[in-house]
């Protein structure tokens, strides 16, 4: 038995941790449970994301994150992260900068428990000679030389999904399956999914094709409907643009970004809450029809 | 599919620069190549679509680097988004097969770029601006796509709505994305195939001299003089052969209209030219 | 336009290809185009397969292959295959034999324009030794070493599907995903596609997640129903048991196994009538039903 | 979902050898344990369900490598094939999933093992019988998955159907999966960790000895003799501390019964059985 309460599965995220987290600028991110991380107060966790968005804001704007190892932060057109850009440059956060491949390769060579793979990305770039966890390598067979990207075990992997059993079996609707779900949940220690709804066992058999994760990868499994809110989840809803536009707004100035925070962060007692307070019904049912984007 | 008359139709007379770019850019892609845009790909989007209504009808699209020939609708305002690749043929896995694709040196040679430092011989910084990587002045983004694409043997266009001494400079802080990296050789020297191939602004369309692979004018928008590019630029461009600079062919009646009516009705193509007026440093993101 | 028949299909393979071959012991293997290549007399073919069948032992009875890139040959509870292992044993095939990892590594790398890539497979085993595409390599991060495999680049995957369009766009319906699939068509120069039935695009595209391979990767799509007979093609279909039984049979002597290929092979002058020849309507009935296996 | 009144259940009267080796291999399995098979693997696929059934309810089975949890019938004939794996809980890719989880050092620990020849210190051999490589007197299947699963630290379970000085040979002709090597340290001083745990028989059980890692004899079946397994080996056995050779424990009453009702009715487990009788050469094959 999986299920858990967020302030249960939060638990499994410990200060210092590296947390590899779901995101996609403004797609798929497992904002619940980071509001819920947030709330609880952690501290010194380092962030693990193919592209970051508003999530990786908070976790800056809360002082909850210490390192980013990643390729971009961004939430696409509602700009840069201001939170997190100030906390870099104000030496709080320290960046590994990887591209695309060399970070699939890092998390893929983890959860292979390969000692390295290697990209062809990234040479003549000056990303790898800052990094020591690139090495520039021959090719045995006398080819080209690749980079050789260290495996890298995130302590624990935060995911958004459709749907799971109480064992932790995982479903993804049809829609986009980003390297967060295809990876992440493999390479690191432990594994909290938050769901929009979980479902008996039989719901799954039906389609075998869409399950993700088998239970055995998994150890804690949250029922958060709308979780990923204010990110998209497709197909079941769009992207909250209002409320991106009122914290890329907030974020300019630390002050604005702590009241922003205490009202949709630290105020709302649980998730139920949240929802109410960023629109309740009329509003979701607007995401959910894709038309508040 | 196509516009109807595109082949023949005239010069249009009115039409704004994000246009003449978007034009510029979808006459980079011919039928049978295939092409994915990154987040916040606006003219790339555009551009690909009216290749694909006009001159490439079989130009195949990878939207959002997601979805396969989607049907699409006007373009939304995110290029990642699922409203971009509704009604696909294929949703690509990111985790194995997209790279797997776009690592294939058969598939998906072309990339458009956009970044917010672009340097004499082609290289792209999304990374960081002044001071040292630990703790700089500005950061950016992040290399995202860009430090692949730059180093696995792609064709990159450059495109770039703030044609400015800022987002054009001799060098760039630091290299996210491998151009011609010192020039000359260096980048064939290293094994790397492909690189820049274009530079599109919104001043001018720049390429890059065979064997030195600096920078050079390689036409004029209407209305903007060889000067006036000089001067916005942070170094010294070279000049096609023979020196005469010819002026950027303006798009057709045709594909602004199409551009308009059926493409991007909503102008989400010239977001990123409000949002060049707004800030000082941090550029469009390339995927 | 892709659509082609078997014939024409069948000379994007030339003598002396590598050719990547779709196969699982009795499981999803292109035998009608199988059929193809040994009637039209190609020869000095190298195949690669995770693990071969039936294909493989025709292949060998008809002299076409000179070579055999893999992990196992087997038609499992129908035994070894015969001719093969007689050719083998005589010096006209040569085996370069691989851990299900080194193959994967070798044609991921084919695929992914990498030089090599690595494994933990294979160590202290004597197939590193023999093998000159294979090379143990030290972690520049001092971890443990790793075998590298190099990149292998066929000239042609053959492989069978549920469905395609005219454009080449392949899908599958919900099944095993064997690696014959996921990675040979990309790894490969050329790819030729037998499916069960050609659709219209629009069907694909009602279920977009379940496309398997983009038309730019493909060169031919060939519609051949029951093309995998005598495999087995789930859903659609179980494996021939009796027919199966009578290829290890005939397979155990020269002679009855060149009879064996006369008769099923050259002697039906088309796929149709090839599927009369091993029973027909009711025959194949069953075999939708699983129940000739 | 388990048999009632396993626990208490006495040994059985009337069993065969096979179900007696299912029943030894099932005590492999514990609770938490995730397990695969590969093909022709009748007698770990019925060991595998008779511990679900018995002790290991939360056993994870992703059957055929393919599907996870499946809703099973009787043991099919293909222990690879859909039958095996039909309404499973997910269908695992084979490209990248399944070997990311099975490489994965902390999923899917246990692999049982079937090959032609193993030796003393339980190296194993599916490739080739005399001669050399290339042109091998006998050309067995291959290593397929064993070559992958003998060298990532898995602990491996051989069963054997035919013990005899054919099949438990002193030096493996050809090691395509790798055991103990040369025996002592040799495994551990590669880096390999896991490494075979238990030979299963049709008259004996066997492990390794802890220090030289030179196979042991653990237990004999009922009614077969210490001498009869000695003549039976290929090499000269080693006998557990303090000399005394103990009986395999029969299966119980609700194990027989579990196997020859529910999960095995048609006999499937018998059939290697009855291969071994009909050649000379060449064994079942691991996935």
């Amino acid at each position: 038995m999986k299920l858990k309460t967020l302030p249960e599965a939060a638990a499994l995220v410990r200060d210092g941790d590296l947390v590899a987290l779901q995101n996609m600028a403004t797609q798929s991110a497992p904002m619940a449970m980071v509001r819920e991380l947030i709330r609880a107060g952690r501290r010194d966790l380092g962030l693990v994301c193919l592209v970051g968005g508003m999530a990786v804001d908070w976790l800056a704007a809360s002082g909850s994150i210490n390192r980013f190892v990643g390729a971009a932060v961004s939430m696409e057109q509602f700009g840069l992260c201001q939170r997190f850009r100030k906390a870099v440059e104000a030496g709080r956060v320290r960046v590994e900068e990887l591209s695309e491949t060399a970070l699939l390769a890092r998390l893929t060579a983890g959860a292979r428990s390969l000692p390295f793979l290697p990209t062809r990305g990234l040479i003549g770039t000056d990303l790898i000679d800052i990094n020591p966890n690139l090495e520039l390598l021959e090719d045995p067979f006398g080819g080209p030389p690749v980079v050789a990207c260290r495996a890298l075990v995130p302590d624990v992997a935060l995911i958004h999904a459709h749907r799971a059993d109480r064992f932790g079996n995982v479903q993804y609707e049809p829609t986009a399956l980003w390297p967060d779900i295809g990876i992440m949940p493999k390479a690191a220690r432990r594994v909290v999914v938050t769901v929009e709804r979980v479902v008996g066992s039989d719901v799954l058999r039906l389609n075998p094709d869409r399950t993700v994760l088998p239970g055995f990868m998994v150890d804690a499994v949250v029922e958060a409907p709308w979780g990923a809110h204010p990110t998209s989840f497709n197909p079941c809803y769009g992207y909250d643009s209002g409320f991106h536009l009122r914290w890329a707004e907030a974020a300019a100035a630390p002050g604005s970004a702590t009241e922003f925070l205490a009202a949709f962060v630290h105020a709302p007692a649980d998730h139920a809450t949240y929802l109410q307070a960023v629109g309740g019904a009329a509003r979701l049912a607007a995401l959910g029809r894709w038309e508040a984007g | 599919m196509s516009v109807p008359g595109w082949e023949k139709s005239p010069p249009a007379r009115d039409y704004s620069v994000d246009e003449l770019m978007v034009a510029v850019l979808a006459g980079c892609f011919r039928p049978g190549d295939q092409v994915c845009n990154g987040m916040a790909s606006f003219l790339p989007v555009s551009a690909i679509r009216l290749a694909k209504l006009t001159h490439a009808p079989d130009l195949v699209w990878l939207a959002g680097a997601v979805g396969l020939e989607p049907r699409p609708g006007p373009v939304p305002a995110s290029t990642l988004e699922a409203p971009l690749w509704r009604n696909s043929l294929m949703y690509v896995e990111q985790c194995g097969d997209f790279w797997t694709m776009v690592l294939n040196g058969r598939f998906l040679s072309k990339f458009c770029v956009g970044a917010a430092q672009l340097d004499r011989f082609g290289n792209a910084n999304n990374s960081v601006i002044g001071g040292d990587f630990h703790s700089p002045r500005v950061r950016l983004p992040g290399t995202a796509g860009m430090g692949d694409m730059g180093s696995i043997g792609k064709l990159l266009y450059y495109w770039n709505p703030d044609h400015s001494q800022r987002s054009l400079v001799r060098k760039v802080d630091f290299v996210s994305c491998a151009g011609y990296l010192s020039g000359g050789r260096q980048r064939s020297d290293l094994g790397l195939e492909g690189g820049p191939e274009l530079v599109v602004t919104n001043l001018a369309v720049l390429d890059f001299h065979p064997d030195s692979k600096h920078m050079r004018l390689r036409s004029v928008h209407p209305g903007v003089s060889v000067e006036e590019v000089q001067s916005a630029t942070g170094f010294e461009l070279l000049l096609p052969d023979g020196g005469e600079v010819p002026q950027t062919p303006p798009p057709t009646q045709a594909q602004v209209d199409a551009i308009r009516t059926v493409i991007d009705p909503h102008g989400m193509r010239r977001r990123e030219f409000r949002r060049m007026r707004q800030r000082a440093a941090g550029g469009p993101k390339a995927g």
